[in-house]
């Protein structure tokens, strides 16, 4: 298990959010740091917020209440996250993947990468369609880069195939270099390891820890696969009917009754009981059987 | 059509019999086929009644005997969909399908083409020249013995043996003397029907611009080709891979076959001066033009020096395709080339020496041509393509897909044949609307051109942008009007330093529409899908209604008149415009080849890379970064600034223009041409565009004048119905439409997504 | 499997290419004209063109008028003095500027022709007049009417109706004499246009007080808010710019509301579809019409009469004008061939020189082409219980008042 | 003010004439995300397959008793919906289903619409006529004044039009809402993968909602043609307003339909043609387009899915 590289600045800061769709309350009264360049985990069960949470620190959502301040990569002066456009959080250095996958199934995998490349060039319209120098320039580069970013995430050799020819999990890879392209301080994983196979989940964590080491980026995961979460994870965040119940280390968080209890739906006393006797193997089986937390 | 659902049904969840349910089925495509029939019977049936006789047609179409043969195509259709599954594995044999092509264009050629074009003889179509040239003693008698005087059917009884002589090699499949005999005689066939027609040709001494000879030497060559593929394959491969075998072999050598037939039929079959009352080969043409004052080098190239160059130059592009040499390549480009500048400058020297002695009321050098030095210029240069891509080869094969090479270009390479059909294109754009009748002329410059200009504009808003766009006719709309203010042809007149010429109005037009593309889609490319449809359409009929009823702003329903005529005036350059139809098509060739050009490099960007995602999706192409506000921005702006060029073309082509011509029923019709072509693919909405154009009027003398709606709106539903993806899908969409059968063919998921386009 | 897709595709394109020009009908243009070559012997064969739409959503003006073309070449095909033999070419141009130079080229390129009865409307006539003229083809129009197209220089122009200057201002006189308040209705069409302008702008010289008002042809065909919005007006007199068809539907939206002043049209809506359609809604409707007595010259119901009889419906608008444009185009070819030779020259010249009885009266063209001023009288109309009676010379009916 | 309500009248005719189309547009948008196109034909193919019948039984100048004319009219509503009903079946077999099996983008469904569109227009106008004013047997007084109050008049015609739109709409509502084909009609609009996963028929249910659309539009057919006229290409420009007014009420919502054909029926003839404002000489009935689709974008601007939203199933 590595050890947290946080250096103690705060890249989301999430103070008392509250989310409503109509009579329902999705997020309740959230507060939430990240601290930059850690792996900070959000479980919960189906139907705890999790991915409203996401769509809020991302602009698709605009919480009711609360403040969200954005300071994505190291140096940027935080500003607030709430009422951006998606493209705009997206430039302020926020990266995100989906829990359904969404790629741009008719491009290839390389296209598929250069088009996050691009969001950040500058060539316009006629420079494309007079073929300026700066243009050509600029596909170049935004070429070299997206092979670099497709060779780090493994797909090099399937550069020219469509997206939606890729197998499931090079599909999940993909969205990760995509996602990379855009040049992120903070990348946002929506249940990565959904619907792949063990070998593909261990390839995976490397994945999400190379990220974190090499590339210095701060992590933003939801998971259901607890094995995945508790070997990668600095942090890990727990949700529960849009509460927060729980916050802290791997280990803190597997012997918490309150989250053991929200996932087996006891109550916390019985739970505590049983956080003595089960293993974190036994939680794992029981919460990895769902998927679709919309 | 109805009948093709059924086939594909499979797997219904009721637990019958199989043979149960396979009998039901075979009941509904039965009935289906037989709705078929009776809608044809409708179709075909005579045309309508009136106030009094309501439905007059419709029982003149369901009665007897006639519905009865109807009765029979349907039975015909349902025994030909039943066993089609039969008929399957023949298809896919070597030969089978160009055979099928084959027989089909002499068909064509012999039902529905014109073999002359003097309308005396039952509208010069191959039913009344057939006849008269069997009965008239004048006429060389092999022609005549092709027409049948011997025996009547005789044109029909060629294409008959060559068919089956092929079809019996192919079925026993180990007989390549058989595919030789059949493919050789095809030929000869061809060639026989061109000679004949040349005969008849010459002794009517009408000017000649059919085609129906030379369609029929096309089609029996594609006879012939398939019994040599017959014969060379001994039932290996399929018809394609043979294609695709020659073309590796040696990659230049079906242009120069395709040359070289074409430059013989110029050379030795079609007339090169043609006045109203003769039709003069080239040697008649030499003499008719000895010590007229002709120039020595016209002289001598009549003689003699267009046979040297032309055969020259196809010795030359074999010899480099056989060989696959670089250098002999470039020669034979470089020779193809010059010999193409010299034809061009002869045929202006002769026809402009005719035109200055007011010959037959020529007026100017071009006219009075006729179809065979434009076939030979044609010929030249699909052989000087040849020697070019000969040379050009190896290079273009670049090793596989390494870092660094742009994916698209990478798939490009896939299609092998791109180039090679390419100059086939080009040669046929420069050469073959000079041969064309008047009628066709001013077809291809009046509704062809400017459609396809449109419809390359819209394919950007509709096929790359995935933007629903019912209301474009307005931005066609603003530009005629723009044009007609600054040319002075509205009620308000435009300020004097801004009275413009037409051309020169073609800035303003893009700026204005520019403008007006922004500030409709400000407010309401938020909008999706089917919305956006309703207020683009809205905004098509405001523009409309707004210029009909501002009378003393744009004069109304009467619309703006005697706008000028194009005209250049740069420097040495001085080009006007006038009554020479096929001087628009050039002007309008130079705009379609710029804009094509310019959009080609824009889909393979950066900004074409951003549609196709947010097309695709759009909530995940924000996430990524995209301001799908801008882009789409863009994608309206410059579509509508397409059309507004197309408009300042229309207008000061056409000199006169009524609101009536931006009506809405436009709008849906330019959508229909990109999506009929195919969404997103920039040949294919070129190809859409002109094939739907071009339909009605090929219609006009196949079927009553007022049946022709209704044909093509049958076209375009088989279309979607057989080939939704339309005439040439465009890559990115084919492979949506692939991605969706390979990840789900189940009903469920076809239904389709309520989100975006 | 994409290389045989590509062939195919090659295949479609070379034989769609070269079939363009297949089907092209007849022979080529050119300055130059040799009618005669060809069958020898025999009677000559000349061809009379129609350019009109005869598909779209203007087709039933084309087929009205093409009817009367047709009927006029059957009829001079029965007379076996004629000498020659008739053909007709129609040319659809759907109404539209946009289609008719293509429409056109059909026409000019077909040496027969030796005379064109069209096009229809006004747009497609600015956009080919001149080509026409060019090719020296003879153009004898039955009802496009804007009151510019004479002066626009098209070398063979003529016309068998007077322009929109000529009907309006007649029939605003008229309504002058018994009304101040008068609603003027067009039906936004370049024909309604150009009459409701001419109406409107004459009761205005007169100091009649005018409302302006318009019914969107091409907008829903429901008729009953403009007739609530005239019986609203408290206008005294309706003119109504349109054709017949709408015409009827408007007459009928009046009688719904009550309206009860004095209704008044033009040549547009002067028609047995009108009265059909209107039915007793059209009762007491006046018509301006420089156009002939259909109902009491003799040759008039035998027009109307054959026309029934071959195509089952009666006249509609502008078919007795097409029928007198087609039979100026044969008058002519016949005094071409007593003068020698029939050439779309001669043709062209024995039109502007004719002198004809027609159906919908004398015709005489002047040096512009159009009908003499002052020439062509201005009838007054009107629907007696469905059929249409003449009130005679407008302008003495309205001195009468 | 007699004539404010009188203008009134003439735009609830006007909009229970749009109001009856946009649920066929309404109903198969809910369930397939698609504008069908050859809407309007299904409209026009009501009022010529309605004409055939009515002519057969009746002749202009007939005028029986009460009894009869509600005879007449029934059978009139009910040919029109059966043939209406047909031509919108054969449409979905026809011209959709090859379509939805194939997987095809949604643009290729709109362009078969179209292509069907213009061959049902002009097959029609093929075998029986093109004549712009076909006007049915005058079987009764249709300016009979059934409300006379004030000088505010409602003639009978007008009291069948929006009488019999209201019954329609009233059984279209109740239909969807309270009978198992309507709850299987809201599931495949809800959800058309998980419908079929409980067992619904999705072609079926297609094929019905089709049907019904049909049904209503050939049932409208007969009463434009009552009230106005019929012709081979009557149904273009009804079709286009009556799909905005679908839009205008948020598309695939029944009650929206409704609404947005009412509004857009009242706004056509109110804005533009009341007198006060063409007193001011500034605006004509010839601007109606022009105001209506202005104020249909500014609506759209302001609510992007339209006045009610646009859910089958959330408003049903």
């Amino acid at each position: 298990m590595s050890t947290p590289a946080s250096t103690g600045e705060v890249v989301y800061d999430v103070r008392n959010v509250t989310l409503r769709f109509g009579g329902v309350v999705s997020l309740n009264d959230v507060n939430l740091q990240m601290f930059r360049g850690e792996i900070l985990a959000v479980i919960g069960p189906n139907g705890a917020g999790k991915t409203s949470l996401f769509n809020s620190l991302t602009g698709v959502y605009t919480p009711q209440e609360g403040t969200i301040m954005l300071a994505a990569r190291a140096g940027d002066v935080p500003v607030s996250a709430i009422g951006k456009k998606t493209h705009v959080i997206n430039h302020l250095g926020v990266a995100r993947t989906f829990q359904n996958i969404r790629l741009f199934p008719a491009l290839t995998a390389l296209e598929n990468v250069k088009v996050g490349v691009e969001t950040r060039m500058k060539s316009g319209p006629i420079a494309s369609m007079l073929g300026l120098p700066r243009q050509r320039r600029e596909e170049r580069e935004s070429t070299e880069r997206a092979f670099e970013l497709l060779r780090s995430v493994g797909l090099a050799a399937r550069a020219n195939e469509l997206a939606s020819s890729l197998a499931y999990g090079e599909q999940r890879r993909l969205e990760i270099a995509r996602a990379l392209g855009t040049d992120p301080g903070v990348i946002l994983l929506d249940e990565p390891a959904a619907g792949t196979n063990p070998a593909e989940k261990r390839e995976l964590a490397a994945l999400i820890q190379q990220i974190n080491a090499e590339r210095g980026v701060s992590v933003l995961l939801i998971e259901h696969d607890m094995k995945l979460v508790m070997s990668v994870a600095h942090r890990l965040v727990v949700l529960n009917f849009g509460q927060k119940i729980a916050e802290g280390s791997p280990e803190q968080i597997q012997k918490d009754p309150a989250v053991v209890a929200a996932y087996l739906g006891t109550t916390t006393e019985e739970a505590s009981e049983l956080v003595g006797t089960a293993s974190v193997t036994k939680i794992d089986t029981d919460l990895d059987l769902t998927e679709g937390d919309v | 059509m109805s009948t093709y659902t059924d086939v594909t049904k499979g797997g219904g969840q009721s637990r019958r019999s199989d043979a149960a349910e396979a009998r039901i089925a075979l009941a509904k495509r039965f009935a289906g086929c037989m709705f078929l029939a009776f809608v044809l019977a409708l179709m075909i049936g005579t045309q309508e009644g009136t106030q009094d006789d309501f439905g007059y047609a419709f029982r003149k179409s369901v009665f007897a005997p006639r519905i009865g043969i109807f009765a029979l195509i349907g039975v015909a259709v349902f025994l030909a969909v039943t066993f089609w599954p039969r008929i399957v594995p023949y298809l896919s044999r070597a030969g089978v399908r160009p055979l099928a092509a084959g027989a089909l264009t002499v068909v064509v050629s012999f039902t529905l083409l014109n073999w002359t074009d003097s309308t005396d003889l039952n509208n010069g179509k191959f039913g009344g020249l057939r006849p008269a040239a069997a009965q008239t003693g004048g006429i060389d008698p092999v022609a005549r013995l092709f027409f049948g005087s011997a025996f009547s059917l005789t044109p029909w009884l060629l294409l008959l043996i060559v068919v089956a002589l092929v079809a019996a090699a192919i079925r026993f499949e180990d007989s390549s003397t058989l595919g030789y005999v059949g493919g050789g005689l095809a030929i000869v066939f061809g060639i026989w029907a061109q000679y004949a027609q040349s005969a008849v040709r010459s002794f009517l001494d009408y000017p000649d611009h059919s085609t129906g000879a030379g369609v029929a030497l096309l089609g029996f060559v594609t006879i012939g080709v398939s019994g040599i593929v017959v014969a060379r394959s001994h039932g290996k491969a399929d018809s394609g891979g043979f294609f695709q075998r020659v073309y590796d072999w040696r990659p230049g050598m079906p242009l120069v076959a395709l040359g070289a037939v074409v430059g013989l039929v110029g050379l030795f079959s079609a007339a090169w001066f043609s006045p109203t009352d003769r039709n003069a080969g080239i040697g008649l043409t030499s003499t008719m033009f000895h010590g007229t004052g002709l120039s020595g080098f016209s002289a001598a190239y009549l003689a003699w020096l267009a046979y040297v160059l032309f055969f020259a130059t196809l010795i030359l592009a074999g010899a480099a395709s056989y060989l696959r040499h670089h250098l002999l390549g470039w020669v034979a480009a470089g020779l193809g080339v010059v010999s193409l500048l010299v034809t061009l400058y002869v045929m202006h020297d002769f026809s402009g020496l005719a035109a200055q002695s007011k010959f037959d009321g020529a007026t100017g050098a071009w006219d009075n041509l006729g179809t065979g030095g434009w076939m030979l210029c044609g010929a030249l240069t699909v052989l000087a393509g040849a020697g070019y891509l000969v040379a050009r080869h190896e290079q273009v094969e670049v090793p596989d897909a390494a870092p660094g090479v742009s994916s698209d270009a990478a798939l490009a390479a896939g299609s092998k044949l791109g180039p090679a059909l390419l100059v086939v294109i080009i040669a046929s754009a420069l050469f073959f609307p000079p041969t064309a009748t008047q009628f066709w002329q001013t077809v291809l410059v009046t509704e062809i051109g400017i459609y396809v200009l449109l419809a390359i504009g819209l394919n950007v808003v509709v096929g790359w942008a995935g933007l629903l766009d019912l209301g474009f006719i307005a931005f066609y709309a603003i530009g005629s009007y723009t044009t007609a203010y600054l040319t002075g042809r509205l009620p308000v007149k435009p300020p004097s330093f801004l009275e413009l010429t037409p051309l020169a109005a073609i800035p303003f037009a893009i700026v204005i529409c520019l403008v007006a593309g922004v500030l409709l889609g400000a407010p309401t490319l938020r909008l999706r899908g089917d919305y956006l449809a309703i207020v683009t359409l809205g905004f098509g009929e405001i523009i409309r209604v707004v210029a009909n009823n501002s009378t003393p702003v744009t004069n109304g329903s009467r619309g703006a008149f005697n706008i000028p005529p194009p005209e250049i005036h740069i420097g040495p350059l001085d080009i006007k415009w006038g009554d020479n139809v096929l001087g628009y098509w050039y002007l309008l060739l130079v705009f379609v080849v710029i804009v094509v050009l310019l959009f080609n490099r824009l889909e393979h960007s950066r900004l074409g890379r951003a549609w196709a995602a947010i097309r695709e999706d759009e909530v995940a192409a924000q996430a990524t970064g995209i301001n799908t506000v801008r882009v789409k921005l863009l994608a309206f702006a410059i579509g509508a600034s397409t059309s507004g060029v197309a408009g300042v073309y229309f207008a000061s082509q056409i000199g006169s223009f009524t609101p009536e011509n931006f009506i809405l029923n436009n709008s849906i019709l330019v959508v229909a041409y990109v999506v009929f072509g195919g969404m997103g693919s920039l040949p294919g909405a070129m190809a859409g565009a002109a094939v739907l154009t071009w339909l009605p009027e090929f219609l006009r003398d196949q079927v009553p004048a007022e049946d022709r709606q209704m044909w093509i709106g049958a076209v375009i539903l088989l279309m979607m119905i057989f080939r939704p993806a339309g005439l040439i899908p465009a890559r990115r969409r084919r492979a949506e439409l692939g991605g969706l059968d390979k990840k789900d063919s189940s009903e469920t998921t076809a239904v389709p997504a309520g989100e975006g386009m | 499997m994409r290389s045989r897709s590509v062939v195919s595709m090659a295949a479609v394109a070379v034989v769609g290419a070269l079939t363009l020009t297949g089907c092209g009908s007849s022979s080529s243009g050119g300055g130059g004209l040799k009618a005669d070559s060809g069958s020898g012997g025999g009677s000559k064969t000349y061809t009379i063109a129609f350019e009109g739409p005869l598909s779209g959503d203007n087709a039933q003006l084309g087929i009205n008028e093409v009817n009367g073309v047709e009927l006029a070449i059957e009829q001079a095909n029965a007379d076996k003095s004629l000498g020659f033999k008739l053909k007709l070419l129609k040319a659809d141009d759907v109404g539209d500027p946009a289609k008719a130079p293509a429409a056109a080229a059909t026409v000019i390129q077909d040496t027969n022709v030796m005379g064109v009865v069209g096009p229809s409307f006004s747009g497609a006539t600015q956009a080919v007049g001149g080509k026409y003229g060019d090719a020296g083809i003879a153009i004898v129009n039955p009802s496009a009417s804007n009151g510019e197209l004479q002066d626009q220089g098209f070398k063979t122009w003529h016309r068998v109706i007077p322009n929109d200057y000529a009907e309006g201002p007649a029939a605003a006189d008229w309504l002058a004499k018994s009304v101040k308040k008068v609603i003027v209705v067009s039906d936004k069409s370049a024909y309604g246009d150009g009459v409701a302008g001419a109406v409107s702008k004459e009761l205005k010289a007169k100091g009649v007080t005018v409302i302006e008002q318009a019914a969107d042809a091409t907008a829903t065909k429901d008729y009953g808010p403009i007739a609530q919005t005239v019986k609203s007006s408290g206008a005294e007199a309706l003119f109504y710019a349109g054709y017949d068809a709408q015409g009827a539907q408007f007459a009928k939206a009046l009688k719904a509301v009550d309206y009860t002043g004095v209704r008044m049209s033009g040549n547009g809506v002067k028609s047995d579809v009108f009265t059909k359609g209107a039915g007793d809604a059209g009762n007491g409707w006046y018509f301006s019409c420089g156009c002939a007595d259909a109902t009491t010259s003799s040759t008039a119901k035998d027009f109307a009469a054959a026309y029934k009889a071959k195509f089952n419906t009666d006249p509609s608008t502008y078919s007795p004008e097409a029928y007198d444009a087609a039979n100026i185009v044969i008058q002519a070819i016949k005094t071409a061939k007593g003068k020698g030779s029939v050439t779309r020259s001669s043709v062209n010249d024995a039109v502007s020189a004719i002198d004809y009885k027609g159906i919908t009266g004398d015709i005489k063209f002047g040096s512009n082409g159009d009908l003499p001023e002052g020439s062509g009288v201005v009838n007054l109309y009107q629907d007696e219980n469905g059929t249409i009676k003449s009130l005679g010379d407008i302008t003495k009916a309205a001195a009468a008042k | 003010m007699h004539e404010f309500l009188n203008y009134v009248v003439l735009g609830l005719t006007r909009g229970s004439m749009y109001a009856l189309i946009a649920l066929g547009y309404t109903l198969v948008y809910g369930v397939l995300q698609l504008i069908n196109f050859a809407h309007s034909e299904v409209f026009m193919s009501g009022a010529f397959g309605s004409y055939l019948v009515v002519n057969a039984v009746t002749h202009d100048g007939a005028h029986p008793a009460w009894y009869g004319v509600i005879g007449i009219l029934v059978l009139g509503l009910g040919s029109g919906a059966a043939v209406g009903a047909a031509v919108a079946y054969g449409l979905e077999r026809v011209a959709y289903r090859p379509l939805r099996r194939r997987g095809a983008p949604k643009l290729a469904f709109l362009i078969s619409a179209i292509g069907a569109s213009f061959f049902l227009s002009q097959l029609a106008g093929k075998l029986f006529n093109r004549l712009n004013n076909n006007d049915f047997p005058t079987y009764f007084n249709v300016n009979h004044h059934v409300v006379a109050v004030a000088g505010v008049t409602v003639s009978l015609v007008q009291a069948i039009i929006i009488v019999s739109a209201l019954v329609m709409m009233l059984f279209l509502d109740t239909m969807v809402n309270r009978t198992k084909l309507g709850s299987s009609i809201r599931a495949v609009a809800e959800d058309a993968p998980t419908a079929a996963l409980m067992g619904i028929d999705i072609d079926k249910t297609i094929a019905r909602t089709f049907i019904i659309g049909g049904a209503l539009a050939g049932a409208a057919g007969f009463l434009f043609g009552t009230a106005y006229f019929f012709s081979n290409t009557m149904g273009f420009i009804p079709g286009v307003k009556a799909f905005a007014a679908a839009v205008l009420g948020g598309i695939g919502n029944i009650r929206g339909a409704m609404l947005g054909g009412m509004l857009l029926g009242l706004i056509e003839v109110l804005l533009p043609t009341f007198p006060w404002w063409h007193a001011t000489g500034l605006i004509g009935i010839q601007w109606t387009d022009v105001v209506a689709f202005l104020i249909l974008v500014l609506i759209l601007v302001l609510r992007p899915t339209g006045l009610l939203g646009e859910k089958l199933g959330r408003a049903a």
